[in-house]
């Protein structure tokens, strides 16, 4: 059974139709490049599944319910968990917070608790400390963890929304250009990373424009066009796409 | 200017009385009027050498009538020790929020202005000055009907604990007269727009309309009545007896009908000293009734310091003995065991040709 | 009765609406807040009044008078509490416009006493009776000069490029200044702008009332933001729609339901209105997209 | 870090010994009076920066809670006869489901449309209390008894003020923990940006109702305190110009910074009372004051004090609250999307 | 045309380029590149005096503009396209495009939009929509327009191809490339490196606030070190 499934989604703003009835399947563990011109749809199709925008018209199932009615929280708390692609971090607080928020959805010490001090408080504290820092590390920027977000250059600031994800422990990643910003160098740096993620159980969709990124890490690719889907299939398939050719790559540019 | 350093040298050995008062805040020139009063009093009593060979001296403390500030200034002046009583507060609940602290530091609380019935509930050295809401509308009540002999009566009264006990023992009175009150509209201190309280009246076609409001609301209001095209007469209790209700009110408040804290026809010696002096002090501006309560205030406080024997608590009891004590409002002053004025006298009068006169006498 | 309670509650309501459409500007648009409007109202009515003593009864002086000064302390408002703290914190500003607001009330307070000072010049021109229905004058007369100057705003504000750099500004103050546009030029004209309708606004509840006191912006300016805040903060024309439906709802409540209960229901309704649409009656939702 | 946090814990314990120790140096009814003063607008201050600084919630309502609670403070004692051990924390609560019914239509406004929606519901208690002539109408409540505590009378000034320390102190303690752990980071994620904190799996709804309840929880102990102290309460006390004098202390402090709304409430409440000599020109010199300090430390009174303490006091200055929704700040990544 | 001497540049106490000189000539495309944090995006600002804290020395056309005011920038004939694209969300399309030709006649600005949309023709699509409702590579192509709107000398882009579909940055390159034929002085900060060099005559290295390599663009392609940190080249 599929772990994602869209059936027939349909997003519209106003006179905008963004999406058309889109049905899209995604297998547990797999890594789903999603790509597609500008303004086709793609960040829309993400805050459907995230739960930001209701969609018009279509159902999802995720693990086989319907989680059509959940709110954003909800579906985080099944595991689905997105970064923006206009970032969004909790900019007074540092890098090592902004992590740490990221394990909130996975813990559980609430007001009384905390209000009274419980010794597990302190302790899931002091573990999420440490859990963080090791994300922080494996991200290669654990140096910057006392840091202010707000100071951070654009491709840290990436960086840190990405280990944020991450430590909501996703069952689901939907990543939105995370390359953006990183030149080709970091760029494979994210490749490794986003396998790595997918090897502990992951399942990720991820929306980039860095062909190098998304062609080498996709297992399967789907591509968006107008709010539809205009082609589907493995990488190579993708990329010897006549109209995904003329679309979206642009002539002579299919073999980048 | 010798004799005030003299004075000045040999301040501890004044007499000092508190003042919690507005002087600034939404009631400042309440506060201002009573400080006119004040300086007069003090002048009378320290030009003739003071008491008992001492000066009387006043401390101010601005409350904004915040009851709040009020309890503040009132932990201030019990604890200073030279404070032997006090004045204040202008409102009710400014006076009432500070009164157990006076009370339990046995230290005179005078009510300047406040007409509250039950004012000085909170203790036995909470004293009134002011005629109570009960008496100032069984004044109004028994001129109104004398006078204009009303069938329908529309109120008209300031939303607080001053308007509302206007508004209650009017309407008491005029039932028990057997008068109809056909609209009983309020507004909030802060109003500027009374037209849709008007407009409420006139659709009730009162043929007199009663007003529990100060002389500034006073004033809009009529002037407002009168540009909704009403000529029903009005009367108003004695806070709208003010010059300033002439200047503001202009034409519109011609033959409104209210009451005055003392005579005007026939001032007492005490009385015309006094206008004299304001006259003369304060550029010809006319006495008001909170400058004369002001002034009866000290006076009555530096009676009882006379009486005392300098504590505290022996200015309260004379205070309390306080009979027939000759005032620029009340002729005779004399407490009730309540710390209340007995046998309060109050003076119609009318506005005519933009002047207060005393109300002709009545037709029957 | 009704007719008579519509007439009072738009000539009521214009007013609100002359002192909203600066919360408008200020708070909707530039997204500042500040609580020294009252103040800026107040004084434009005193400086008016004052010249009006001054200059032998001319009303039209005194109204320029009163638009003038009242934009020049807005001027001041602004370099005083909001330019030297861009970028920071929004309370720090507001704080300084509380204080600056209490300080100007007791400087007039002081200066010229804490009485009602009557208007010296009568105005009432002419009087309309509709049956039993009252209308003066001086009720038309605000009620176009709010909606006349409001237009106006609206005018500037959404059809010239200067209008268009003000919207900017509040959306990204450093990318306004990459269009080669100064953005405290465009604070300050804000300002200007508001706080010299500000003035007008105080003249003419001034003169409306016959009644110019140091704390007459005080509640004047909480209902004004209140209108600002129902019509949708941020547009001219929802400052006139606030305003006049502030008013009619104040003079309804009193005809229809006790006018002890006035303000709280007009404040009930305001509460109503912004839950059912939490941007104002004619605010546009903000494109907040993820 | 760890000597940080030995600062912090050093000078909290030193604060608070000499918060206790005064009545050993102190004997004047009047420094007690303030100093009680001073502790219920510490309790205001600390639950309006709940909402203001933590949470971005710009509440400009905040009176009206406290008035709450002094009412029902003064009616429970003055017509039930519950006694003070009672009222106190039933003030509480009673204040408390009021909160969360602000605090449900809350959730929909955002910026100034809250500000104006609770600066609406203040003037709507206020007006309540006015106009209903069985609690009091506008003379209030007065002969509120001198509250007692398990039969010991804390009705001088000088107990009362141990005991409202001891309160005081204790709700520090408490908010502190819960300010620096998993809920306090939620709240200042939620105000940072809301929508990355939905993101994070943040039951944003819960948190805002919740901090809403705690807020006006505390606010409402505060008027039960202000209540039995003074024995008397009027709808005077509970004015919006009160709401914006708490405002003052929460910005004086520094947003979302707990000591700096303890600084804030003491000095704002002590320093009106110092300048009485000042006459007629107090209230001027008090707005001068405001502006000054602001000029000289626009971070709060706390702005000035070494970043270690800043920082461990989270300190965050740059909250904005006139933009009603988006991400609009110059700081490019966040922009619109 | 452009000549930095020494720039330093700092936020608060973080010192963000430590030591930076360059030189854009008359007509010329360069490049800066480097790794995320080097301090590319604040040198640009520091050109246009986004950055408070700034030492050395900026010359524009010989006049010394080393303290120059923002709003002036543009004024001297320096447009930038900001890094996270800077676009008013709450005013339309067009209206954002009109604002980069403030100062403009209103047919000269017609003339100019109309440029525009024949660059982008999704915008004119898009002309009457908010500019924050507009999807993440539509946003780019807006504030590069609003860039060129007002007729710069010389443009500052910071990372014009983020975010922007593969066919897209092909357009936005050979557009770059064109702006700068047609006599505009360039100075590019791109992450697609290999593309950067590709058009531009020059390029230099950025690393930890320090340049640490120039050269014309064909050298440093062939540049081991520029190879395998930025070119994903192992
Ligand atoms: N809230 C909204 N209101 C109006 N139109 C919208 C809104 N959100 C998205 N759109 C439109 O819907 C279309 C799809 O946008 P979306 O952000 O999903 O594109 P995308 O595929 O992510 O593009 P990109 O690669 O540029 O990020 C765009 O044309 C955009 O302008
Ligand atoms: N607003 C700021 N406040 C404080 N520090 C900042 C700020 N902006 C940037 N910095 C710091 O300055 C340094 C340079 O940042 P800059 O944004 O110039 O890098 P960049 O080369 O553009 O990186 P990227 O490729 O990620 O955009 C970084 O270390 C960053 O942390
Ligand atoms: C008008 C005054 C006699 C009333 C008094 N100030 C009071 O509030 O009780
Ligand atoms: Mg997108
Ligand atoms: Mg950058």
């Amino acid at each position: 059974m599929a772990l994602i499934q869209a059936n027939n989604i349909s997003k519209q703003f106003g006179g905008i139709a963004a999406l058309k009835s889109i049905n899209i399947e995604v297998e547990q563990g797999e890594i789903r490049g999603l790509i597609g011109p500008n303004g086709a749809g793609k960040t829309t199709f993400f805050n459907v599944l995230a739960g930001n925008y209701t969609p018009t018209a279509g159902t999802l199932l995720f693990a086989g319910s319907d989680i059509g009615k959940l709110s954003i929280h909800e579906r985080v708390s099944l595991g689905i968990v997105r970064t923006f692609q206009n970032i969004r971090l909790f900019s007074s607080m540092t890098v090592l917070d902004n992590v740490k928020m990221g394990y909130h959805a996975r813990t559980s010490s609430g007001w009384l608790a905390t209000a009274i001090g419980r010794r597990w408080v302190f302790d899931e504290e002091k573990r999420l400390k440490e859990n963080a820092i090791s994300l922080l590390e494996r991200f290669g920027i654990e140096r910057i963890a006392d840091e202010q977000v707000g100071n951070l250059s654009y491709g840290h600031q990436r960086r840190v929304e990405i280990a944020r994800a991450m430590a909501a422990k996703p069952k689901l990643l939907l990543l939105d250009e995370p390359a953006a910003g990183m030149n080709d160098t970091e760029g494979q740096e994210l490749v490794r990373h986003i396998r790595d993620i997918r090897d502990q159980g992951v399942t990720i969709i991820i929306v980039e424009h860095d062909m190098r990124v998304v062609m080498s890490v996709s297992d399967h690719i789907s591509v968006l066009a107008h709010g539809e889907i205009i082609a589907e299939g493995e990488p190579e398939a993708i990329q010897g796409n006549q109209r995904v050719n003329e679309e979206y790559l642009g002539k002579g540019s299919a073999a980048c | 200017s010798k004799q005030e350093t003299k004075a000045e040298k040999k301040g501890e050995e004044d007499f000092y009385i508190g003042v919690s008062a507005p002087f600034t805040g939404d009631n400042a020139e309440y506060g201002a009027q009573w400080k006119r009063g004040f300086e007069i009093a003090l002048e009378e009593i320290n030009s003739k050498g003071g008491i008992k060979g001492k000066q009387l001296k006043l401390i101010f403390e601005d409350s904004q009538s915040d009851p709040k500030q009020a309890v503040n200034i009132a932990q201030k002046f019990t604890k200073d020790n030279r404070i032997l009583a006090t004045l204040g507060d202008f409102t009710t609940p400014a006076t009432w929020a500070a009164s157990p602290v006076y009370q339990s530091a046995g230290l005179v609380q005078l009510a300047v202005t406040p007409s509250h019935v039950e004012l000085t509930k909170p203790g036995d050295y909470i004293f009134q000055l002011n005629a109570t809401d009960y008496d100032r509308s069984r004044w109004l009540v028994e001129v109104a009907v004398n006078r204009f002999h009303p069938k329908k009566v529309a109120l008209l009264y300031l939303n607080n604990d001053y308007g509302k006990g206007g508004r209650d023992n009017i309407k008491d009175l005029f039932a028990k007269k057997n008068v109809e009150i056909v609209a009983s509209e309020t507004y909030l201190g802060t109003d500027k727009d009374f037209k849709a309280q008007i407009t409420n009246i006139k659709a009730a076609n009162p043929d007199l309309i009663a007003l529990v409001s100060y002389y500034t609301d006073a004033a809009a209001i009529a002037k407002q009545t009168r540009d909704l095209g009403i000529n029903v007469p009005f009367v108003a209790l004695p806070s709208v007896h003010n010059p300033s209700l002439l200047s503001l009110g202009g034409s519109s408040v011609e033959g409104l009908t209210t009451l005055a804290l003392f005579n005007l026809e026939k001032p007492s010696p005490v009385l015309k000293n006094f206008i004299e002096k304001h006259k003369a002090k304060f550029g010809g501006k006319d006495v008001d009734s909170f400058t004369v309560l002001a002034y009866d205030a000290v006076k009555l406080l530096a009676n009882a310091i006379e009486q005392s024997d300098g504590s505290r608590k022996s200015i309260r009891d004379a205070l309390a003995k306080t009979k027939d004590f000759p005032g620029a409002s009340q002729e005779k002053i004399t407490y009730s065991d309540k710390r209340q004025l007995e046998n309060v006298v109050l003076y119609p009068i009318i506005v005519k040709d933009g002047k207060f006169v005393p109300v002709p006498a009545l037709t029957n | 009765m009704i007719l008579q309670q519509l007439v009072n509650g738009l000539a009521l309501g214009s007013m609100y609406a002359l002192l909203a459409v600066g919360f408008s500007l200020i708070c909707g648009i530039m997204r500042m807040i500040t609580f020294a409007h009252g103040e800026v109202f107040m004084i434009g009515a005193y400086a008016g009044l004052l010249s009006v003593f001054l200059w032998g009864n001319n009303l039209l002086i005194g109204f320029l008078i009163a638009v003038l000064v009242a934009a020049a302390l807005g001027l001041l408002t602004e370099r005083l509490a909001f330019r030297p703290f861009i970028g920071g914190s929004d309370l720090t500003p507001a704080l300084i416009t509380i204080g600056l607001s209490i300080m100007l009330q007791d400087i007039v307070l002081l200066a010229v006493g804490a009485d009602t000072k009557p208007f010296p010049v009568k105005l009432d021109i002419f009087r309309l009776n509709i049956g039993d229905t009252v209308i003066s004058g001086l009720d038309i007369l605000v009620l176009s000069a709010s909606i006349l100057l409001i237009g106006l705003l609206h005018l500037f504000i959404y059809h010239t490029r200067w209008g268009l750099a003000l919207q900017a500004t509040a959306q990204n103050r450093d990318a306004v200044s990459l269009m080669g546009i100064r953005p405290t030029l465009i604070m300050a004209m804000a300002f200007a702008i508001a706080s010299a309708l500000a003035g007008a606004a105080g003249i003419l509840v001034g003169v409306y009332y016959n009644a110019f006191y140091p704390r007459m912006g005080v509640i004047m300016s909480l209902k004004a933001l209140s209108a600002a805040t129902l019509g949708g903060i941020g547009n001219p024309s929802g400052a006139i729609l606030g305003g006049l439906l502030l008013g009619i709802l104040e003079s309804l409540a009193v005809a229809i339901v006790s006018t002890s209960y006035k303000d709280v229901i007009a404040f009930a309704i305001l509460i109503a209105v912004l839950l059912i649409r939490p941007q104002g009656l004619l605010g546009k939702a903000q494109g907040d997209r993820a | 870090m760890n000597s940080h946090k030995l600062l912090i814990g050093l000078s909290a314990f030193l604060g608070a010994g000499a918060m206790l120790l005064i009545p050993e140096l102190i004997d004047d009814e009047y420094v007690y009076h303030l100093l009680v003063m001073a502790n219920i607008y510490v309790l205001l201050a600390v639950s309006l920066n709940l909402l203001i600084g933590y949470t971005g919630l710009f509440s400009l309502g905040h009176a009206a809670f406290y008035g709450i609670g002094a009412y029902t403070s003064a009616l429970l004692a003055t017509k039930l006869g519950v006694p003070f051990a009672l009222a106190l924390p039933a003030s509480g609560v009673v204040t408390a489901i009021f909160g969360v019914a602000v605090g449900f239509p809350a959730l929909r406004l955002q910026g100034i449309f809250l500000a104006i929606g609770t600066l609406g519901f203040n003037e709507i208690i206020r007006l309540v209390m006015i106009n209903t002539d069985s609690i009091g109408g506008s003379s209030g409540i007065a002969g509120i008894p001198k509250p007692s505590l398990f039969g010991y009378s804390i009705a001088s000034s000088e107990t009362y003020y141990l005991f409202s320390s001891l309160l005081v102190i204790f709700v520090l303690i408490v908010l502190r923990r819960l300010l620096n752990g998993r809920p306090g980071r939620a709240l200042i994620a939620i105000r940072d940006n809301e929508m990355a904190a939905k993101a994070m799996g943040i039951n944003v709804t819960r948190y805002k109702i919740a901090i809403f309840g705690i807020s006006s929880f505390l606010a409402g102990v505060s008027g039960s305190l202000f209540a039995y102290y003074i024995t008397y309460v009027s709808p005077d006390n509970f004015t919006t110009a009160e709401s914006f004098a708490i405002v003052a202390m929460v910005a004086l402090g520094g947003m979302g910074n707990l000591f700096g709304s303890v600084v804030g409430a003491v000095v704002l409440s002590i320093i009106p009372e110092m300048f009485r000599f000042l006459g007629e020109f107090r209230s001027i010199i008090y707005g001068l004051t405001l502006i000054l300090i602001m000029y000289l430390l626009p971070q709060g009174i706390l702005g000035w004090c070494p970043a270690v303490i800043k920082k461990l006091a989270r300190a965050d200055t740059h909250v904005r609250f006139a933009e009603s929704a988006g991400e609009v700040k110059s700081n490019g990544a966040d922009s619109g999307k | 045309m452009l000549k930095i001497a020494n720039l330093k540049a700092s936020y608060g106490k973080i010192r963000a380029v430590h030591e930076v000189s360059l030189e854009v000539g008359q007509g010329e495309l360069v490049t800066l590149i480097g790794a995320n944090g080097a301090g590319k995006s604040t040198t640009l600002k520091s050109i246009v005096g986004l950055v408070q804290e700034r030492e050395g020395e900026i010359f524009f056309k010989g006049k010394n503009i080393s303290q120059i005011a923002p709003h002036k920038a543009l004024d001297a004939g320096i447009a930038l396209v900001p890094e996270g694209r800077w676009i008013f969300p709450d005013i339309t399309v067009e209206e954002n495009l009109r604002l980069g030709a403030f100062y403009q006649s209103k047919n000269k600005v017609q003339e100019l939009l109309a440029e525009q949309y024949a660059l982008f023709p999704i915008l004119r699509e898009r002309r009457n929509q908010k500019g924050g409702t507009l999807s993440g590579g539509e946003q780019q192509m807006l504030a590069i327009g609003r860039a060129l709107m007002s007729q710069p000398e010389l443009l500052l882009l910071d990372e014009p191809s983020l975010g922007l579909a593969p066919i897209l940055v092909n357009t936005v390159f050979q557009l770059i490339k064109q702006i700068n034929q047609r006599g505009i002085a360039v100075l590019l900060v791109e992450q697609n490196s290999t593309m950067a060099l590709g058009i531009a005559d020059r390029g230099y290295v950025l690393e930890l606030g320090r340049i640490v390599l120039a050269g014309a663009s064909t050298e440093l392609l062939d540049n081991k070190r520029v190879q395998s940190a930025y070119l994903g080249i192992a």
